[in-house]
């Protein structure tokens, strides 16, 4: 049952009751690894509820720099006896089950091909802390300590953080010291360390950073320069608004008055809460609102006024398990269609795609400069994966001289030498007409927003050729967006192969992985990850210049595929689809074997599109 | 209505303090039915306006959807406006406002507008306080969509005492005064003397308020049990089941003393009593209020003036602490705290 | 400026100004030349609004059945100063302008090339009818008088269908004859008659009926046996609740009780009105809603919940000018792709698309059964021009031993056979479960019905495996669908022509006009109209078997197209677009000079979808 | 929360006269945390139902969205339940309560499920006093998404006399007064004495019946102001800005008589006031009702108790006057009309 000895190359999953302080816990773990210079990708696998059911967090360890999740599970610490029999399953051959020993497993939970490795993590919690409440939350530590003296994990490394994290509350320091030592001394003591699978210290981390990317969503509204928040709980998004309350509180006080540079409003419900961000950017702030698919579906009437009234908008839409409530703690990419065709009429939107949180960093402050030059609503189309993980990433940069771009706003003097002014006037002809913001000017500039038909000098009426006349200008208008969205990133310099995959946001860290395994097999595949709706015409370009193209998405439906078929007008025979939608981020395992299932040789029919691979799941 | 807007300034017109004239203070040719309720508020808005001294471009109007909402249009022409979608008006003049605290912010509605769809924003724009105006043309039907019922009381019921509606009404200024709008009013669209002085007082508050203003329906609201004899027009339209003919009426003008009563005939024929306020009552306390409306329901009567007010009340922005300049003339120095702090939380992220 | 006799065959437009009575005189103008036998197609073009703007009212005259709009204005009635000028410069030449000449027009108004016929029609009111409102109402019937002289109108038929409209208030007869009378006598007195386009009995209109889509949408509803229906009102869709109301008060009285089997409720708004009919449906009654873009919009997370928790749900949307609140009161097909795949999280839904009333009667009916036979939400899609004019279309028919479908549905008996019971397991293998209705049986059946995950057995799951098995199975279901919806409608027995045109709904009129016309040239084009979504295989073997296909739709982005190619994986290069999007109904030679552009020797390029094409307007 | 549900039968417990056992109105193990308020909820619901035998699956279920939209998964198994949208249950209610008027309709849902986003859908469902029974279990914030403020009063705050809430809170009983419900309570998660009678009355009650269940959250009830010394779970909280440790927690009992108060401790260490309505408290008048709540208010009390019922109420099918039939029971030979009328129809239409 012995193997070689593997280094920085792991799969760790936590298995948990959630409520039980374990997240935390789980995440210093992660952390550690880190500070250790070891490429770490943690996912809190956690259930719709708030105490009592299994949870899980699994961390991807990969000294080569791999993000993604990978199939087979090394290391199990398994404290959850619901979840035990399937978790014990879920072990590789050869891994380890690390469990509470306090309680005698069961015989027939016995595996003869793992590692069962018991630790009477509640016993030590007992025979230690007094307080029930106190034992259950210095057991996390506990395995945490034996856990770490196991694979080698630095204890130093973890103290170190738990210093950190209690610098307030220097009390909390030696309990919590005590209980890794507990558990550190007692595997030292019984057991054989460290494993087969095992750290070492490391610099593959580089400059890098660990976020999750709300949090980078809610900075970059910072740094954009929003003002006005305005929200409705959902999760994945909530933490969003958090995020960007946390950096205003610290950042945007008047340094004087100590008054906020910004207001967030927990609105009533989506609507209201896209209704007063809409208001605060039609009155020249910015404001935004962050939600999650079923707060898209309750915002279609509005986005649908803003795209027309032309009024600059920033969503970010944190995406979850769809359809309806679907499964609100896991992961998909299936509002990407829904976004970008929002709202009844004949509409088209903006949508951006940040593949880690230093692009959700940039990308929403990008956003808000899209947003106001373009008039109309930006999406930024993160998901749960992206939101609420913490992900190792650039470090983020912010030019100093970066003035905000608030598009063609008209002050007093300018709209004074402007001879005809009309609000949608196309005077440049890229679609986009100028803005006055309300309190201008006392007599001119004036005009009535509107929902309704209107001519270029936003005047309501209703002559159907003047309607159809402004609504192509929208088009022109969605054209010039082309320019101005990030363009896509490529990973070759020229062509290389006559097949190609396209990827976008939380599938790029499994895609970059399939591209290294399939270089090592001598058989490279182009790649290009896309950034942005509208798609630029290299788009089209590069899906041309290859016989293949396998369009790989978290959904079930092959959202983003739809959009490059009919807005590239790309024949559909040539866009294969990779999809996932079980609600977990893919792996490059998954990838892989749908790839082969497009390939001769296999007896999978490759020249279908088939809507129902999934990778493994939870 | 004619389709030529006149253009000439009368010449008796003078300016006011802020320098304008009334006609400054007018919007497009109103294309409402004539005679129709919301027309009246509409030129009670410019008047009160106009006597404040307040500057048009300083004032946001804002909407939703109804005859009501296209009113913005009939109003202050250099002023800013958005006429939103249905019943959703409130939000955005909710960010609107803290975009800009320094304008006015003027919302008119209907009561399809704000009681049925649009209820829930209206809840909550009171809770919040909201520092707006906020006008309900209340006409007990939905005009535009030609005339169903609307969530408030049917107004040209209520003299008849003992004609139940269906469904219980809802009655906004209760529904007003019980989610804690500082200032809450109600008025009559033809009563003049009473609604620009309130219209005024309105915009003067720092806080939301609220003003309930009945506004007969020329077209649609014909009660059915109206006393009116013979009329072709209403044949015609039972026989063609189409409102397709709306005869010219006059709008219907009242003047009467504060702390009387007044009977109104609507244009169907109908009526309803109007209970003007007495100038002796105290309008600073909230549950007193609740009871007067609660007891003129019970009569059958609509009580009218100035229910409540709480001067000193405490605006969105206040509870938001706010900075003193408008939000939306922050520029990027203020706004973004720029690459050193960017360091720190890199370095408090690794 | 004389030319040949044309009878039958010619377009009337009536300028008016709206609350002036003027729709149902010129609506009784209309029926009376149905009544001749004539084929005739009203357009009632009314602004949003209740008293004081232009409105017009255009009526196509047929001999040959063409049912569609033309273009060039044979007769204009022009009695709105407003519009006058537009008006007059919109006859063909050669026309005719018919006006009150009681105020004399202008100088400057007159044409040369038309000939100008001036009646005082508001003069003759004023001297014979002393109250201001009867004089301004009775105008109306003047010109109708008139006119039905000028163009060979029978005034017999006229006067019939007074008497039948007033049949219950017959006092009002006398002076309405009164007023046709005096329209006619002062032309006969006063002028030539008829003029050189002019009308003469026929036959033509068989056993045809005229009727307006949303009178049969509602009807359909009654025979269909829907017996809730919620809704909000909103323009053009409020009349399908109007007509299902006075329907059912009519027919759907309890003979004994005189208490309604039938219930009617006005929510509060859409989401509630969506609900509501939901609700109804989940409980075993059939409910519907109607609604038009802005309520769709709004329903979308509902729709989402009805996909997903699987509850028959049928939803009428009456199509407007969009995006936004657009043109409310006119004409669009633009919540085609909106309808198809409303809702975040990947979810597909069935439409229905009727082309005339007699299919909105039918369809309407049909939905309902297919809803329950799918337990999911079908949609019919109407649109403004077929719900609100009135149409000549085929009479309503009902096979009297027709049982209404409820799919599966489990009653007590067949619940206890069952051996193990599950709301979603797919026993057939066609994606549908077998429903209990509540109520049904005390101790087996139940679930909870939900948006969130869940597995066969309709219990709560977190198993993203299990959770991707049932939307896997949901694309089954949508697959079975295609089997049950509607077939397309061929017209020919095989292929004549290596192009085809493709069109659904309400530009079949136009469509079926340019079949004829390209015919008489010699040149013969294929053609196939859709009457549902998912498309059927057979859609694909009639596009591959065409070189190139034109789809003709009333949107600006093409939507149909994009479902046609997405769905049935189709080369965009393959598909062009003929669009119109000005909120008019589309004319046969809009279609066709977008045809000819799209082939070589004319100067726009072959190649490329041109969205911006629209045919004349209002 | 032990993830087994015991299945055996209490060997004491007996049937009840719709023979069934209470264990038959059982549902599923919950999830929710334990000592959660809204368990108790639950079991009040279980024991009314079981005590009013009632045949389990005559009842349907509904739901919202929230920890309180869960709940009806934990009890009555064998009714039919729709757990809905976030706070769309009442059109869903009122839709299925259209199609079969013979069922008992029991809706429950959350503080941010009625007060926020369905604000609207709460107020219009009392308007037409559709059938049913609605339960609000109130816990003054937002559970399922980790402990945001609700739209309802800061029941944790009340007590402390004088702590502002930052917007005005909505009381859901006044509104319902206000909105023409005909059967209106309040009561207290852990106080089953008063609950399962109120909760038995609402069931038997003709129309629209709410009851404001006050439901202390265990979790996210944490009062900044809370008396509570030095304590490790709230500053690990504070460390680690995760609510990811929920200890577990007793219910919050209380039993006490009708006329008197009791100060209950939460979770959290705050305190509230509960006041029991006198015996003979006369709840047929709406009006004195809405005083009696305004004063309890004015005084920082919680009132509970049946506050009002209009007993002899007509309910939504009375007024559309719908058939006696279940309307989900009629057939095509009931609601089709067939060939003949359409050939009327036709001929109407030539
Ligand atoms: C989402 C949506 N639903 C429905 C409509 C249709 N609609 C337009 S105005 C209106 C009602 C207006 O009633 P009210 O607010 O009372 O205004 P009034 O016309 O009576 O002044 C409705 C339902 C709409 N525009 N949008
Ligand atoms: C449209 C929509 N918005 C937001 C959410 C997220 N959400 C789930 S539960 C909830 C609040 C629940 O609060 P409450 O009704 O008071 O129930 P509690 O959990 O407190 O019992 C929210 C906002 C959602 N599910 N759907
Ligand atoms: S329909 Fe009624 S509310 Fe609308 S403009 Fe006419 S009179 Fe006014
Ligand atoms: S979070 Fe609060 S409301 Fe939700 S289950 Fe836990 S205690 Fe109950
Ligand atoms: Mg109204
Ligand atoms: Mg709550």
């Amino acid at each position: 049952m012995s193997e070689k000895i593997r280094v920085n190359d792991m799969v760790v999953r936590f298995a948990n009751v959630n409520g039980t302080g374990s997240s935390s816990a789980n995440e210093v773990f992660s952390k550690a690894v880190f500070r250790m210079g070891i490429p770490v990708s943690p996912k809190n696998i956690f259930p719709s509820n708030i105490q009592g059911l299994p949870t899980w967090y699994e961390v991807r360890i990969s000294g080569q720099g791999y993000l993604g999740r990978r199939d087979g599970i090394d290391i199990l610490v398994g404290v959850n006896p619901e979840s035990m029999r399937n978790d014990i399953a879920s072990v590789r051959q050869g891994g380890y089950f690390v469990y509470d020993s306090t309680r005698r497993l069961h015989d027939d939970m016995i595996r003869e091909d793992i590692h069962m490795i018991g630790i009477p993590m509640m016993q030590l919690s007992i025979d230690n802390y007094e307080i029930p409440r106190l034992q259950q939350l210095f057991k996390n530590i506990i395995y945490i300590g034996a856990l770490a003296v196991l694979i080698d994990l630095d204890l130093d490394v973890v103290k170190s953080i738990i210093s950190e994290q209690f610098e307030k509350k220097p009390k909390l320091i030696p309990p919590n010291f005590k209980a890794l030592d507990l558990g550190a001394n007692w595997v030292r003591e019984n057991l054989d360390y460290p494993l087969d699978v095992r750290l070492e210290h490391s610099t593959a981390t580089g400059d890098k950073i660990m976020m999750d990317g709300n949090a980078a969503t809610g900075l970059g509204a910072v740094y954009g320069g929003a003002t006005v928040l305005a929200w409705y709980p959902i999760t994945p998004s909530t933490s969003v608004a958090k995020s960007f309350e946390t950096f205003a509180k610290k950042y945007r006080k008047d340094p004087h008055t100590g008054k906020n540079n910004f207001a967030i409003i927990q609105a009533e419900d989506e609507l209201a809460a896209f209704g007063m961000a809409m208001g605060a950017n039609w009155n020249g702030a910015r404001g935004f609102t962050a939600t999650s698919g079923a707060g898209i579906s309750l915002m279609n009437e509005f986005i649908g006024l803003a795209y027309f009234a032309e009024v600059p908008m920033v969503v970010v839409d944190v995406q979850r398990g769809g359809p309806s409530t679907g499964m609100p703690t896991r992961t998909q990419q299936s509002d990407i269609l829904p976004c970008a065709y929002a709202s009844h009429g004949d509409t088209k939107h903006v949508l951006l795609i940040p593949a880690n949180p230093t692009e959700c960093f940039e990308f929403t402050a990008l956003a808000f400069d899209l947003a106001d030059q373009l008039q109309t609503v930006v999406f930024l189309m993160s998901d749960l994966d992206l939101g609420m993980n913490i992900h190792m990433t650039d470090p983020l940069t912010w030019d100093n001289n970066r003035q905000y771009n608030r598009g063609k706003v008209l002050n007093q003097e300018e709209l004074e030498a402007v001879e005809d002014y009309g609000r949608f006037k196309d005077v440049d002809g890229d679609g986009i007409g100028y803005r006055v913001i309300p309190g201008t000017h006392p007599s001119k500039g004036a005009i009535l927003s509107r929902g309704t038909s209107h001519d270029p000098y936003g005047r309501y009426t209703e002559d159907g050729v003047v309607h159809a006349g402004e609504i192509d200008r929208l088009i022109r208008k969605f054209n010039t967006a082309k320019g101005l969205v990030p363009r896509p990133e490529y990973y070759q310099e020229e062509n290389r192969s006559n097949e190609a995959i396209i990827f976008y946001g939380t599938t790029t860290y499994a895609a970059l992985e399939v591209m290294d395994i399939l270089t090592n097999d001598g058989q490279p595949i182009d790649a290009l990850r896309l950034k942005a709706f509208p798609f630029q015409e290299e788009v089209k370009s590069f899906i041309d210049s290859h016989s293949t193209v396998y369009v790989i998405e978290q959904n079930r439906d092959a959202q983003c595929r739809s959009l490059l078929i009919l807005e590239l007008g790309i024949d559909p025979a040539k866009i294969k689809s990779i999809l996932n939608y079980d609600g977990m981020p893919i792996t490059a395992d998954a990838i892989l074997r749908q790839l082969n299932r497009y390939h001769p040789g296999t007896n999978s029919s490759a020249n279908t599109v088939d809507n129902h691979q999934k990778s493994h799941a939870l | 209505m004619s389709f030529v807007k006149p253009t000439f300034r009368h010449p008796t017109s003078t300016k006011n303090k802020a320098g304008f004239y009334k006609a400054d203070y007018e919007g497009r040719i109103s294309t409402l039915c004539a005679g129709c309720g919301h027309d009246s508020i509409n030129a009670s808005i410019v008047a009160a306006c106009f006597e404040m001294n307040i500057e048009p471009h300083k004032v946001v109007k804002l909407s939703g959807i109804g005859c009501s909402s296209k009113a913005p249009a009939y109003y202050l022409n250099n002023s800013h406006g958005f006429n939103t979608v249905h019943g959703r008006m409130p939000s955005v003049a909710t960010g609107a406002n803290m975009a800009n605290k320094d304008l006015i912010y003027l919302g008119v509605s209907g009561d399809g507008d704000s009681a049925s769809i649009g209820i829930g924003q209206f809840v909550h724009v009171n809770r919040r306080n909201l520092n707006m105006v906020y006008i309900m043309m209340n006409n007990g039907c939905y005009g535009l969509t030609k005339g169903q019922d609307s969530a408030t009381a049917d107004i040209g019921s209520l003299s008849k005492g003992g004609s139940l509606n269906e469904f219980s009404p809802i009655d906004m200024v209760s529904l007003a005064l019980e989610m804690g709008a500082t200032f809450v009013a109600r008025s009559f669209s033809g009563d003049k003397t009473q609604l620009v002085p309130l219209i005024k007082a309105a915009m003067a508050h720092p806080g939301f308020a609220f003003i309930d203003v009945i506004s007969p329906c020329v077209t649609f609201n014909n009660n059915k049990g109206s006393t009116k004899a013979y009329d072709y027009v209403r044949d015609h339209i039972e026989v063609t089941s189409e409102f397709d003919f709306v005869p010219i009426k006059e709008e219907i003008a009242v003047d009467y003393p504060a702390g009387t009563q007044k009977s109104v005939t609507l244009h169907d024929g109908s009526q309803i009593l109007l209970n003007k306020l007495n100038p002796d009552w105290n309008p600073t306390d909230r549950r007193s209020a609740m009871e007067k409306v609660q007891q003129a329901r019970a009569n059958g009567e609509i009580l009218t003036g100035l229910l409540y007010i709480d001067a000193k009340t405490k605006d969105l922005h206040s509870m938001l602490e706010t900075s003193d300049t408008p939000l939306n003339q922050l520029d990027a120095g203020v706004l973004c705290p720029g690459q050193s702090v960017l360091d720190e939380i890199n370095t408090a992220h690794r």
